[in-house]
């Protein structure tokens, strides 16, 4: 048992949960503040057998894991800011090809190369967008090093039972942070595996035909089937097809398998809801301050509530309207400009509800700002 | 217990972090306690004065950072002019005597130790100036037992090196506990 | 036909122009698959964007169809995750050297064992004409309506600086030799560069005086010769064909092993 | 080996797009294009089985077969 | 006048506005459909002593563009869905740095490599939020060559005006299809020329110290000023900073500058909005089909209207809003899965009487297509 | 002092750590400025980012600090729109050859006059010591802990073949030799690349046993020759240094020049 | 005016793109006409069936795509085959003898005309093949004049080939003109 | 010219950081560190005004000045 306690950065927490869930394969290029994922896990792939490597950018380390999971791997990456938006365009091809993997990204201050040692929360709406073209995401948070090691695994559950990428969003407080950290006995999380064709050589395989229950079983490369994958609109076999009724479809499905999906996609955690007048929804890092505050009010006998994110695409919409229903006021406690409480309000009855709590300026958000900016929601000046 | 807010601060080589995640391991593995660290950075890793946040306490810490810290600890004198201000009033200010001279009056325990000298003279190495520090911190506070930083020293550092440390960590302590109130 | 049993034949009559170069690349490849008598199961074609690029389609190994420029770093991916698969990536001039110049150089640095055509036919194909980091200078395109005033990349030059343990040129007018060096550069353990002039008679020829194919190969006939032949020299018009680089170097997926079993013992 | 003999020059009509690579490049002149611009043998007493127009067709379209 | 009439692609139309507001360098690499921009300026350029260069793909050309810039010039790029994904992390710099420039995305059908040739209008939301961190964007759009000619050189207009990076969004269809184009005479549509500083050599210059109306003059590389230029935080020299202050001014001002000019950006065409009980909301070439369907229905005496969105972000939500006020249906026409849709909710009162009428399958949406799904917003079936 | 004149005396002493051979490079560059007696404002410096893309701040010129890697590509963008302009782009190993490698060498193809330094400490210094595309196999890095296994580039190689027209390399240790090399580097018209070793002792000597400033530059003066010496002939520890290539060849912006002149005439 | 809603089929080299373009300016710089022209391509830029619709109409034109010509024009089979079942009843298909064999019924006006052959034959160069054919559409319906398509044949081709143009226009006006209806 | 003859060394303190290059490679020993790791020219007597130290220092701090 002592031996899986750990005292380590959030970084550390989620190469240990890629670990856990069966990593195999890491490309990266170096970013603070999320460089100690790769430096982690270059010390222990190789001792596992797995496979590290350092490309020549962010660019090549995003095509790289996707090459990798192709031959059978869990595959992952890690970034901040700039090497995210360097990783758009073949983000959008592990969606388009439908190819399982995990990009994380401890995001910093931006825009640009901003500030790139202090924390913000401002890519949040990029994991949602940053990629042309219409498609749909799953994008994950933790606040704390055992939501980190969880969250990571079950972003590659999420990437592997919907054939995905995943994205783990996490920020630079939580990523250079050094905390406690329990490293669950093996089974005792469920890791899903990597979903293989039960078709035999020889039979006629479809790596783009959706099963019954919607999941689409691959074919490692060097297998038993050849196919082919694109980032082009594909028909079934994966070959490219501009057919309109190809192309409606295809899309429709990328869009569907992850929306009709946010019940099982979701992860949030809550306190104090079913009597909350004010609701804190909160996320990262920003939600310790949030869940901060909310204990001491409650201490105090104030009715607050918490609701933490973590997963935040696809947006729960109704599990957060439902949460919301009778409470007075929403505030959403997040370092940027207002984006998931722009989320939030389109998803509430009566957004004039939903109040932005908010720290743009590089420093974590502290239990005292939130305390000032409620006392001005709630009228009282400051 | 009491709730240890904590800052080092000090300079680049001079360790402050290391020690800072010590003293913090020791309380999570050893102790059974909670503890957060952090630090601050200069432009993207590396930076000029080095400063690190230790939260100890029994309970749930969220929020992780050190607005007022009741401990205090700075190695060198910019560090000390630019975070003695922010001490807790009553808290607990150590400083090294070679590095720092106290100039301004502040309303905390002022500690000012000879530890870089006696290191040097005593070890003569001064890549033991924060173990040293530590061992200080050890003798002035109960916030860690000696044997918890002792086994987090001879997990983290090479074997032939051990023996320099606890000497050093010893040599803290027996300068503090004199002091201890 | 041997061929046939390596192509998807579905596709065929493949989309590329009549007497594009790219045919013959594919034709050339298919053969020295055969002759090497290779696994069609244990290869991975792995290409990016251009008509070049859509080889992957037409080839019956699994096939991995990427982004512009791109296809080495996906079948860097590849190769070291399964270094048992044989992995071949054709590319256009653009798509390996102007907006995937990095990865080749780095596939290159590496010596990753990929082999990496080259198909150069000096234009941008499927774009519609523009011109490539590989067209000469006062080459006529869409985007050097004057005549291009860039230089062009020496890709041996290039590939052999980069770190490449295996360089070569052809063109597709030299078929058997294209054929025999595709053959080397597969069995070749490393990094494997093969430039493959390639005509583009819709693009390229068009504009720039050469009305048809058998023009253009007429062109690679009489402006090439074999490495070291008298002709080449001083004639900066008359370009060098063969092995340039053959040389037994650690390749990456090797040395990553080794390391392993270092740590490991 | 020996010089191998021709069985036949087969042409897939259907993909074969008039290129004319083959038969500018034959030695002997085997090849022509009809009024559809397709290729037929017109010569094939004249083949030589070099298979130079096999190995350069772009279109995979052309096959000298030998008897062995 | 004869002269001035030209029967153009959209395209060719936009390479004229952007001559006609004085374009001095053009950086590109090609990529369908937005090529044709290139090759115009590829001939016209140089002829009037101006500079286009084909850089080795789309980051360094949106790289380019930045630093011809900043030598005085007027500036722009052009590409497409895969492209504009790979600009994002030098857009953000233009952002940051507020460097003026102009960025076309003739929009294809997306995600990845998606549907090259065929038209989409997937890339609304990744103009907005593609780049990482918080920030803010001017985005226009046009449905026809005289707009795409007015509105090129209004994105010109804007980024002089605003320092700032414009991303104007046509799509395959408008930049393909040719059609009439009158080249208007000189002077006749106004021209925002470069602000340089009146700050002589010797004096402090602030290059980022906004004036008394919000405007930020600027100095050329090679003048009098030896300024810095960086896309980290900075101060008012523009040399970085990670002072919280100064984080949060510039960050505050670059959303600012923006955000509460909407009135002065926003350009749009409205057609009997009066009495219209349902509105078609639109733009690009889907707007040419609403367009027809409204013009076709109020010859029947339909009370149907149009507005059509020149201007997309910043989201001219009151105007929106206000135009809205009193319709009993708003139908948001695009090809995409309603990213304009959503912002049109989050603009009206009773976001539920948005509907969505949209085409994904790489076809021009038709009059046809609009019918059919009015018939069923309507409640009649099909 | 000379070199005062041309820095921007509020930022030092500069972040850089002791020992740093980036505030050596950035020395003699001030060096060579002056001694060339170029006008302040009529020099642009661009660079990208990490340790090395600092000196951007630090010096009294016009100054572009862009992004990690595309230090080049804005340089392109400045130089061509102003030709009149001498353009001085330093970079890190990893800036220049890791993610920057394509513009690095489209750059060196156009023979764009920008001079383009390469300040090569074999580390991502920034970031704080993972290895980098110059690393030496066997180096110790935080992501290479068992030794590196990747091969390094030759930087004078792969700039010769992918075209530039001025190539050279110095080393921190080689002050003076570094200051005429710079000289000369700016001077010439079309693409000069200068590579300068310069040392990390921060994240490269630490861990590779050379742990401070003195010892890796004890380091460059036994490890590195003048071209062509002896001693460097079979054994690949030994670089050499000095000017590789000058060559006078058509210049992009002038090239540019002469097609329109040739348009309008 | 009557709306012609016109595609021209055919495959790559034969120039239908540009046929329709110059049919389509003309329109508009010669005749004060609305037109508008559009292109299907296949991969990126190229591919095998050319498409090319063109509405030329004296009142505003808004959706540029035609679903039912009324005007369509097959210069290839292939072309023939996919795109007459879209003819609008009624509507004129033009079709090259050679390339085309008329192989379903069509409720249309079928118009077989030998213009490869005769501009084979007169000219002997197939470039001037689709300037013939828009001859033969100018000829059959009353769209735009002759002289129209001529000013913009000489502002668009080399001067050297503007007579050829000019006659292949004229054979294909000639070829046509007595099927008039 | 003439060999250059020493008018001063001048070490900004406030910018050296001590990392001992230019003590180190000093031909002549003219350079030592004192207490507080900053470098003061203690044998300027032996200084042959090469200026090594002044163009390898990484912090500008070293300025040699001649009389001219
Ligand atoms: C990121 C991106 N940029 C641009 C393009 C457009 N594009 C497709 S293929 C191509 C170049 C084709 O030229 P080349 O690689 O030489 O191959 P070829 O078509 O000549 O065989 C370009 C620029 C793209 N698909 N993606
Ligand atoms: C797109 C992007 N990726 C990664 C980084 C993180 N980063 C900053 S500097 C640097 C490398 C620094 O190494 P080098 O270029 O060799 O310069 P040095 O610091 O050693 O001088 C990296 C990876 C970044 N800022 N932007
Ligand atoms: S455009 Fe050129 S490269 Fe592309 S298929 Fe045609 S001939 Fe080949
Ligand atoms: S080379 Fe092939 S495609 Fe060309 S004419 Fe001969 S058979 Fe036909
Ligand atoms: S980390 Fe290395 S490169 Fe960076 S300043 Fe320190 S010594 Fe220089
Ligand atoms: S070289 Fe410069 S920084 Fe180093 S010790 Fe000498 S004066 Fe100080």
């Amino acid at each position: 048992m002592e031996e899986n306690v750990v005292f380590v950065q959030g970084n550390e927490a989620c190469a240990e949960g890629a670990l856990y869930a069966g990593i195999g394969f890491f490309a990266g290029y170096p970013i603070t503040p999320s460089t100690e994922i790769a430096e982690v896990l270059a010390g222990r792939l190789p001792r596992r057998g797995g496979r590290f490597i350092q490309m020549e950018d962010e660019i090549s380390s995003m095509c790289a894991i996707v090459g990798g999971s192709l031959t059978g791997n869990k595959v992952m990456t890690a970034t901040s800011g700039p090497g995210f938006s360097l990783m758009q365009e073949a983000l959008g091809f592990a969606v388009m090809a439908e190819i399982p993997c995990v990009i994380v990204n401890v995001q910093r201050g931006g825009p640009s190369t901003g500030n790139p040692t202090h924390v913000g929360q401002g890519d949040v709406n990029q994991a949602r967008w940053g990629t042309h073209g219409d498609h749909s995401i799953i994008t994950l948070s933790a606040s704390n090093h055992q939501d980190v090691f969880e969250m990571t695994v079950h972003a590659f559950n999420m990437a592997e039972t919907y054939r995905t990428p995943v994205i783990l969003l996490f920020d630079e407080v939580i990523g250079h942070m050094r905390e406690k950290l329990i490293i669950p006995e093996p089974g005792s999380l469920p890791v899903v595996d990597r979903l293989r064709t039960s078709v035999k050589r020889g039979v006629d395989y479809h790596p783009y035909l959706p099963r019954e229950d919607g999941r689409l079983p691959m074919s490692d490369f060097g297998g038993d089937h050849r196919y082919n994958v694109t980032g082009l609109y594909h028909d079934m076999w994966g070959f490219p097809s501009s057919n309109p009724q190809v192309v409606e479809s295809l899309l429709n499905h990328l869009m569907d398998k992850i929306e009709t999906n946010v019940h099982d996609i979701t992860r949030y955690k809550e306190k104090y809801l079913e009597d909350a007048e004010i609701i804190l929804i909160s996320f990262g890092s920003a939600a310790r301050s949030a869940l901060h505050t909310v204990e001491n009010r409650r201490s105090r006998g104030e009715k607050l509530g918490y609701l933490e994110l973590q997963s935040i695409w696809p947006f729960p919409s109704s599990m957060v309207r439902e949460k919301c229903a009778s409470a007075k006021r929403i505030v959403v406690v997040e370092m940027n400009k207002g984006q998931v409480t722009d989320a939030v309000k389109a998803a509430v009855e009566n957004p004039e509800r939903v109040f932005l709590a908010n720290r743009i300026d590089g420093e974590l958000i502290s239990p005292t700002n939130i305390k000032n900016i409620l006392r001005i929601i709630q009228g009282k000046g400051v | 217990m009491e709730k240890f807010r904590m800052v080092f601060s000090g300079s680049g080589g001079q360790g402050v972090i290391t020690a800072a995640i010590m003293m913090a391991e020791a309380a999570v593995i050893h102790e059974g306690l909670i503890a957060v660290q952090s630090q601050s950075y200069g432009a993207e890793a590396r930076g000029g004065a080095t400063r690190s946040d230790i939260i100890i306490s029994d309970k749930p810490i969220l929020f992780p950072k050190v607005t007022q810290p009741n401990v205090l600890v700075c190695l060198t004198q910019e560090a000390y002019d630019k975070f003695s201000p922010i001490i807790r009033p009553g808290g607990l200010l150590l400083a090294d005597d070679r590095y720092v001279m106290p100039r301004k009056k502040v309303d905390a325990k002022q500690v000012n130790l000879p530890m870089y000298q006696t290191v040097m003279e005593k070890i003569g190495n001064p890549i033991v100036f924060n173990i040293c520090m530590l061992g200080a911190l050890i003798g002035l506070l109960n916030i860690v037992r000696t044997e918890s930083v002792l086994a987090i020293i001879a997990k983290r550092v090479p074997e032939k090196y051990v023996e320099m440390n606890q000497q050093a960590l010893d040599l803290g302590v027996s300068m503090a506990v004199p002091l201890r109130s | 036909m041997g061929t046939r049993e390596f192509i998807r034949e579905r596709f065929f009559p493949h989309m590329w122009c009549p007497g594009c170069g790219h045919g013959t690349v594919l034709n050339c490849l298919l053969r020295a698959v055969e002759e090497l008598g290779l696994d069609k199961s244990n290869i991975v074609v792995t290409s990016g964007i251009g008509c070049s690029a859509r080889i992957s389609g037409y080839v019956d190994f699994h096939s991995l169809h990427t982004l512009h420029g791109r296809a080495l770093a996906f079948a860097t991916g590849v190769k070291f995750t399964q270094p048992e698969l044989t992995i071949i990536t054709p590319m256009g001039d653009g798509d390996a050297l102007a907006i995937g110049g990095n990865h080749f150089i780095h596939a290159a640095r590496r010596n990753i064992d990929i082999t990496a055509i080259v198909m150069n036919n000096r234009i941008y194909g499927m774009t519609g004409g523009q011109y490539s980091p590989m067209s000469c200078e006062g080459d006529i395109a869409t985007t050097a309506p004057y005549g291009n005033i860039d230089n062009a990349f020496d890709s041996v030059k290039l590939a052999t600086a980069a770190g490449a343990s295996f360089v070569a040129r052809t063109t597709t007018y030299h078929a058997k030799e294209g054929i025999s060096i595709l053959k080397k550069a597969i069995r070749h353990k490393g990094f494997s560069v093969v430039e493959f002039l390639s005509q583009c008679p819709t693009q390229y020829g068009r504009r720039n005086q050469m009305t048809d194919a058998t023009s253009m190969l007429e062109y690679f006939k009489t402006h090439t010769v074999p490495i070291g032949s008298e002709k080449a020299k001083g004639n900066p018009e008359i370009l060098e064909r063969g092995i340039f680089v053959e040389e037994v170097r650690t390749e990456y997926c090797e040395g990553y092993e080794a390391m392993i079993e270092k740590i490991s013992s | 080996m020996g010089r191998p003999k021709l069985k036949e020059i087969v042409i897939n009509r259907d993909w074969c797009k008039g290129c004319g690579v083959c038969i500018h490049f034959c030695p002997k002149h085997v090849l022509e294009k009809d009024a559809f611009d397709k290729v037929v043998a017109t010569h094939p007493e004249n083949c030589t089985c070099c298979k130079l127009c096999e190995i350069r067709c772009p279109e995979l379209a052309n096959e000298i077969i030998t008897e062995d």
